[in-house]
């Protein structure tokens, strides 16, 4: 029974995608999106069972479902496992999923190929599900190829575009690049311990004698898979791009689901990345620094979505900060609120844009607060989540990771609190932007201004509701969230509420009222709006062209393999050819040059039998 | 020194005397009488072997039929004249060469090629005469007999065909 | 019954299609190879129940030469993978029409009896004639119902038909050399020759010739990507379906296990050639203009992969090597047919010309999409096994070579989507797109159930040749 | 009876059918014209028979002399044949020099 629920919880969204696939276009765009949504709540609700479920026997769930792959020292099967970890992920991942779908059947109303995204949306909802169920890496892999796959089917939704298709394929590939990563690592772990599973692994590293030098070669490249699916540095640069999608995708993607994979793989791994501690360095310096330059490039951008974006990456940054000091806890807790409050501002941001009728350029927005108030005041309360404001959900969380920082090392808490600042600001200068202020685009824009509709505002409203008290699950104190992952993380001190945590509170809180303090001057006392982009000049324009990086990349790798093909291609081919057709000539060379002794000279033709019997035979006697 | 072994002498001078000379005349004809001299001296060779019935043949054969046919062939071509002219130098002088090293290595090789015994078996069997050698001819090679005579037809028709003169237009 | 009855259908199914006249061929021909998919299934169940199904009689006695036909696992998969895309291809070429179809089809199932034929030898010398077998009939369908320039296509038929050839005349020399030493070409005696470390080396080097060439690994690929755009598109899928597989089969079961110890001595050369292959070929599939130039180099790339496992010598290497080979098979063959379906609409393979397709015929999308994932390898198809045990197998051997062979999965992604993005995507095109015909549509349909469902399930398959693959690693480390 | 090779010795025969057969090269090679160079093919053959019938003798068997004959024969034929092609030839090209033979030219 239970297995068969597990089942269904897996392969709802996955009929949803069968049954907009083939039958989508035949039904109505409502029904077609009902369908996509109820699967997906279906999972949802199959989660809270198991969840609840859970919560009182603690004792989590592994089956196996069929034999897959067998190599010659171990076998992988179909195994599904339901423990705290992945029931969390499978919570806010179905949960948000459906919102996220019940906001698509109104925004994609209008598009003709909406079957064909919610397909796509359930597919995707679907590999997120294998990922986080599996119980051994390579069940992981297929959901973590999975949604790679689906990104690239949503990012290039509008296919028409090529632009949307390269951004489709670069993050298609991006990924790869940390696939490839994971595929290593998996290697590696796979000859260390004869087994893929997460709890063999585990049992079989706390039996010890692991060759750990070994191991920590597995960790990184693990982590090379997490820096791509989770756009850290350096293969964060798809994530902006990938904007291209239409919006719930963006608040699919960089909110509840792929962007979190590699956070949940590294919390999965926990066991492995703590027996290496040069990796786990790495990883929050990586982390460290992506957030850092992320906030900053967040700085400057003027599309809504792309500075969203950026905050995105730079929250993972932080993320990953706290994976590094061991602290998997925050993290996951990070996760869930900004899951939260990033939904609800993308969702919002959809919103705005679907109000101005695609417009994404904030230069020609602001005064929108009172066109459309629910998405203001939802997105407001978002906004101070995420800046990190007293009490609300992103405030916790983030404390908790610059509390772990400031423990470990002095100098990531710095990088950490200014890119918090940096966030506080760049949030503030979207909202300032957007909804402050007069309006600065089009009369027709203006006329057309409108709320959207309920189905659009409804998960705004939930989301926010949650973000401001989603810091409850796990507040100083009660750390539910923390014992609640006991069984998989291990024992975590729960801080004491002492002088210097409340200091470290307050100098976050002052930051970011530091940071919403200079937006404010900036953006409503200076009425600053952004030049243009032939205007931006200096310092600002590397800024705002994101450091180069992609013109760095395309540089460095894009081009000279391009070239490389090329060169391949019209001068190694053909030598190579040539190569072969010179054996032919050299054939034919023969024979010219041998038709010449062929020249009918009886004479010569004698000499040259004489000499060659006795040639035979002086060789047939010395052989003798 | 026996007075066989002087006859042989004699007759391998003879040989190689003549031999040489058929191919060092520039008259055609003078060739061809060299030339019978030489067979018969080897002919004197078989007869020292006691070899009379290949003897005769030879003597048949080559002296008489193959020479009178390269004599005639000479004359109906009206060759007799020494207006040959060299070959290149080059050419005479490899031919010389080959001469030299072609000697040297099938005499190595023979001489080399078994030890030879001191003493000559005799059994006392009479092996050569003709009589002898009619009976193997028509018993143990009767069937190669009747084809070399079978060849020897095919070889006049043979020329027959070739000799004789196509009728133009036709 | 045994393997020798799938052999005789084929030569009689072409006979019977050359007397069947033009219009009955294709037919005539569909029939006879389903018939021979059918026929080969039984025997697979006989095979799986335990009967022995091999076959063997007298031939030649001097040289002795037997008619020793081996039906082991490994052999009744390749047979099976040539007889199931034997039908798929005839059905495939359905929408074209061909002069002289008589011969043409004739000629399809010449080949597939060979190619057949050359799985399940196991006598060197008749091994060795259905190889040279194979050759003959994909020479006539290349240049007379090719497509290009006569003249051009004449040349790179020419080539290809001398590279193979001399390459294999190696091989005939290996294999006369080994009948010198065991007095027989049985596989068994074969395998059972002692040859001293010299002796192996040369012939390990006879076998590679002719096999690199045929797999092809670089750099004797030159005749490759020409011929595949040269040949109408049966033939590209014959030579890419499963002529290829017959070098990749043939290393597992001649070149390895009689040449042990040399090719240990060679593993990381050739390794490491097998993986230079791999980069190479999906460098130059880049910048392809060509449609079916851009598959040949793709699958030049694969190859080098399953070529890779195979010199692995590990039991993952080849049984990886052995799914991704029919897997390679049945989606190469697929995206030749979704070339050709194109070309049967724009009349082009000229990819700069495309594009545009996808809103016109949604479904033809799909497959299409899902045909390009499974050549790159995504989880859920069968590639992904095979690509996955290859590249596990390389890093037991060495972490490295999983590393660079790995490259493939990023530039694998990156050339097909890039085709796939300019083939399908963009503005819709001004050139109406008919949508796919059923018979186009079953053909796909085909190729994307097996690969999926055995992407899920590869079980059935991984049993059927690991029992051969043990025996042949156990004669390689004897 | 003695066997005469008691007297004369074997090697004898071989230095003499070995030059023999040697000045039959030379003339193979030396002389241009036709006849000639069938005649040192001649002187070949003989010494080639002379080796035969003396190593018949070495042995006391007949078959040496036997295969004599039948080299006698094929000579015969031999010569008849050549001579009439040479005939021919003159007839057609007016000179037997064999440097002008060329049509053997590849």
């Amino acid at each position: 029974m239970e297995k068969n629920l597990a089942l269904v919880l897996l392969l709802s969204p996955f009929v949803g995608f069968l049954f907009n696939i083939f039958f989508g276009k035949k039904v109505s765009r409502t029904v077609s999106g009902a369908i996509g949504t109820l699967t997906v709540v279906l999972s949802f609700l199959l989660s809270i069972c198991f969840f609840s479920q859970l919560n009182q026997s603690g004792k989590p769930f592994e089956f196996s479902v069929f034999d897959w792959i067998q190599v010659s020292n171990f076998k992988l099967d179909f195994g599904i496992l339901l423990d705290q970890l992945s029931l969390l992920w499978l919570l806010f991942v179905t949960g948000i999923g459906s919102l996220i779908h019940l906001y698509s059947i109104s925004y994609m109303h209008d598009d003709e190929n909406m079957h064909k995204f919610f397909a796509y949306l359930n597919l995707f909802v679907f590999f997120m599900i294998t990922l986080v169920v599996g119980s051994n890496l390579l069940v992981m892999f297929i959901g973590w190829e999975g949604v790679g796959l689906c990104s690239y089917l949503l990012i290039g939704f509008w296919y028409k575009n090529q632009d949307y298709n390269d951004a489709a394929k670069k993050a298609f590939i991006m990924n790869r690049v940390g696939d490839l990563g994971f595929l290593i690592g998996m290697f590696i772990i796979g000859a260390l311990f004869s087994t893929l599973n997460y709890a063999e692994i585990k049992t079989a590293l706390a039996a010890g004698n692991a060759d750990t030098a070994l191991l920590g070669v597995a960790a990184l490249c693990l982590f090379i898979g997490a820096t791509g699916k989770s756009a850290q540095l350096p293969l964060y640069t798809w994530l902006p791009d990938a904007m291209a999608g239409p919006t719930p995708v963006s608040a699919l993607i960089h909110a509840a689901t792929m962007v979190t994979a590699g956070i949940f793989m590294v919390t999965r791994m926990n066991f492995v990345f703590d027996l290496t501690p040069d990796v786990q360095n790495i990883i929050a310096i990586v982390g460290a620094l992506t957030a850092l330059v992320a906030a900053s490039i967040g700085l400057l951008q003027n599309d809504i979505k792309k500075v969203l974006a950026y905050s995105t990456v730079s929250q993972l940054g932080l993320m990953f900060l706290a994976l590094g000091f061991g602290a998997y806890n925050v993290a996951v807790f990070h996760v869930i609120t900004h899951a939260f409050f990033k939904a609800c501002l993308f969702l919002g941001s959809g919103s705005v844009i679907h109000g101005l009728h695609g417009e994404q350029d904030m230069r020609n927005m602001g005064g929108l607060r009172k066109a459309m108030p629910i998405t203001f005041w939802t997105m407001m309360i978002s906004t101070l989540a995420i800046a990190g404001i007293f009490p609300f959900a992103g405030f916790w969380s983030k404390d908790e990771i610059l509390m772990v920082a400031f423990e470990h090392n002095k100098v990531l808490y710095v990088i950490a609190s200014i890119a918090s600042i940096m966030t506080a600001f760049y949030m503030f200068r979207l909202m300032y932007l957007t909804f402050f202020r007069e309006f600065r685009g089009t009369e027709e824009q203006k006329h057309h201004l409108h709320e959207s509709p309920s189905l659009i505002t409804i998960p705004l409203i939930i989301l926010a509701v949650l973000a401001v008290i989603g810091g409850a699950i796990n507040l100083p104190g009660s750390m539910w969230l923390t014992h609640f992952l006991e069984p998989i993380l291990g024992k975590h001190e729960a801080h004491a509420l002492g002088t210097h945590e409340f200091m470290l509170m307050g100098v976050a809180l002052v930051g970011a009222l530091v940071g919403i303090l200079w937006a404010n001057a900036k953006y409503i006392k200076q009425a600053f709006v952004p030049k243009s982009d032939a205007e931006i000049t200096g310092f600002n324009k590397t800024i705002y062209d994101k450091y180069y990086v992609d013109e760095f990349y395309t540089f460095l790798i894009v081009k000279p393999i391009n070239g490389l093909s090329n060169f391949f291609r019209t001068t190694l081919e053909p030598a190579l050819g040539k190569v072969v057709f010179s054996f032919g000539s050299l054939a034919n060379g023969l024979g010219t040059q041998g038709k010449k002794i062929q020249n009918g000279n009886i004479g010569l033709y004698l000499f040259v039998f004489v000499i060659g019997v006795c040639a035979i035979i002086t060789y047939l006697f010395i052989a003798q | 020194m026996s007075p066989i072994l002087i006859t042989f002498y004699c007759l391998a001078a003879i040989t190689l005397a003549t031999a040489f000379l058929t191919i060092y005349s520039k008259n055609p004809i003078h060739s061809a009488i060299y030339l019978v001299l030489c067979f018969f001296s080897i002919a004197g060779h078989y007869l020292l072997f006691n070899a009379q019935f290949l003897a005769i043949v030879h003597i048949i054969v080559y002296s008489g039929a193959i020479m009178i046919l390269f004599l005639f062939t000479i004359m109906l071509m009206n060759l007799n004249k020494e207006n040959e002219v060299h070959k290149p130098r080059i050419t005479r002088l490899g031919a010389i060469v080959v001469f030299v090293v072609t000697s040297i290595v099938l005499t190595t090789i023979f001489i080399n090629s078994k030890p030879i015994a001191g003493e000559y078996p005799t059994t006392g069997e009479d092996f050569q005469s003709i009589k002898v050698l009619g009976k193997i001819l028509l018993n143990e090679y009767m069937v190669p007999f009747e084809f070399a005579s079978i060849l020897l037809l095919v070889a006049m028709i043979g020329v027959v065909l070739l000799s004789k003169k196509e009728k133009p237009g036709k | 019954m045994d393997v020798t009855t799938i052999l005789l259908l084929l030569l009689v199914g072409a006979v019977a299609t050359f007397l069947a006249g033009d219009k009955l061929a294709s037919k005539v021909a569909l029939v006879f190879s389903l018939g021979t998919l059918g026929v080969s299934l039984s025997l697979l169940n006989q095979l799986l129940q335990g009967t022995d199904i091999s076959f063997v009689g007298t031939w030649i006695d001097n040289p002795k030469v037997a008619l020793a036909f081996k039906a082991d696992g490994l052999a009744m998969a390749m047979v099976l993978l040539t007889t199931a895309l034997t039908p798929l291809i005839v059905f495939s070429s359905f929408g074209n029409h061909f002069n002289n179809s008589k011969n043409f089809y004739a000629l399809v199932l010449f080949m597939a009896f060979a190619m057949a034929g050359t799985f399940l030898a196991a006598d060197g010398l008749l091994y060795y004639i259905f190889w040279e077998l194979a050759l003959i009939p994909i020479y006539f369908i290349a240049l007379v119902w090719g497509n290009g320039d006569a003249e051009e296509r004449k040349k790179a038929v020419l080539k290809f038909f001398i590279y193979t050839l001399g390459g294999s005349l190696f091989m005939l020399i290996a294999f006369a050399y080994l009948y010198s030493k065991a007095g027989s070409f049985l596989l068994e005696d074969l395998y059972n020759l002692d040859l001293s470390a010299g002796e192996e080396s040369w012939i390990f080097l006879a076998f590679f010739l002719a096999y690199a060439i045929k797999i092809p690994i670089i750099p004797f690929h030159t005749w490759q990507a020409k011929v595949y755009q040269k040949a109408p598109t049966v033939g590209t899928m014959l030579l890419s379906g499963i002529m290829l597989k017959m070098g990749l089969y043939s290393v597992i079961r001649w070149q390895l296990p009689i040449a042990p110890h040399a090719a240990k001595e060679y593993m990381p050369i050739l390794i490491g050639l097998s993986i230079a292959g791999v980069i190479y070929g999906s460098i130059v599939a880049l910048r392809q203009k060509d449609l079916k130039k851009l598959l040949a180099y793709s699958s030049l790339a694969h190859v080098g992969l399953i070529a890779a496992g195979c010199y692995t010598l590990t039991l993952d290497g080849l049984s990886g090597a052995v799914a991704q080979m029919i897997a390679h098979g049945f989606v190469i063959v697929g995206l030749f047919f979704v070339a050709e379906i194109i070309y049967r609409r724009y009349e082009t393979r000229t990819i700069t010309d495309m594009g545009g397709i996808r809103t016109q015929t949604p479904k033809f999308t799909s497959m299409f999409m899902i045909l390009v994932l499974a050549s790159v390898a995504l989880p859920g198809t069968y590639n992904f096994v095979g690509e996955f045990t290859v590249l596990y197998s390389l890093s037991q051997a060495n972490l490295w070579f999983a590393v660079l062979g790995g490259t493939t999965i990023i530039l694998g992604a990156y050339y097909m989507l890039k085709m796939f993005q300019n083939v399908m995507l963009g503005e819709t095109n001004a050139k109406a797109f008919a949508d796919v015909t059923s018979s186009e549509a079953i053909t796909l349909v085909a190729i994307i159930a097996f690969l999926l469902f055995f992407g899920l399930y590869p079980k059935p398959i991984t049993d059927l040749v690991e029992p051969t693959l043990k025996e042949i690693l156990a004669v390689i480390n004897k | 009876m003695n066997n005469i090779l008691n007297q004369i010795g074997i090697e004898n025969y071989i230095f003499l059918s070995v030059l023999l057969f040697c000045i039959g090269v030379f003339g193979v090679l030396y002389r241009r014209n036709a006849i000639i160079v069938f005649m040192s093919i001649e002187i070949m053959l003989n010494a080639v028979n002379l080796l035969f019938v003396a190593f018949s003798t070495y042995h006391q068997d007949s078959e040496g002399q036997v295969f004599v004959f039948f080299s006698m024969a094929v000579a015969a034929a031999e010569v008849a044949v050549g001579l009439a092609i040479l005939v021919s030839v003159f007839r057609n090209l007016g000179s037997i020099d064999i440097d002008n033979l060329k049509n053997l030219k590849g």
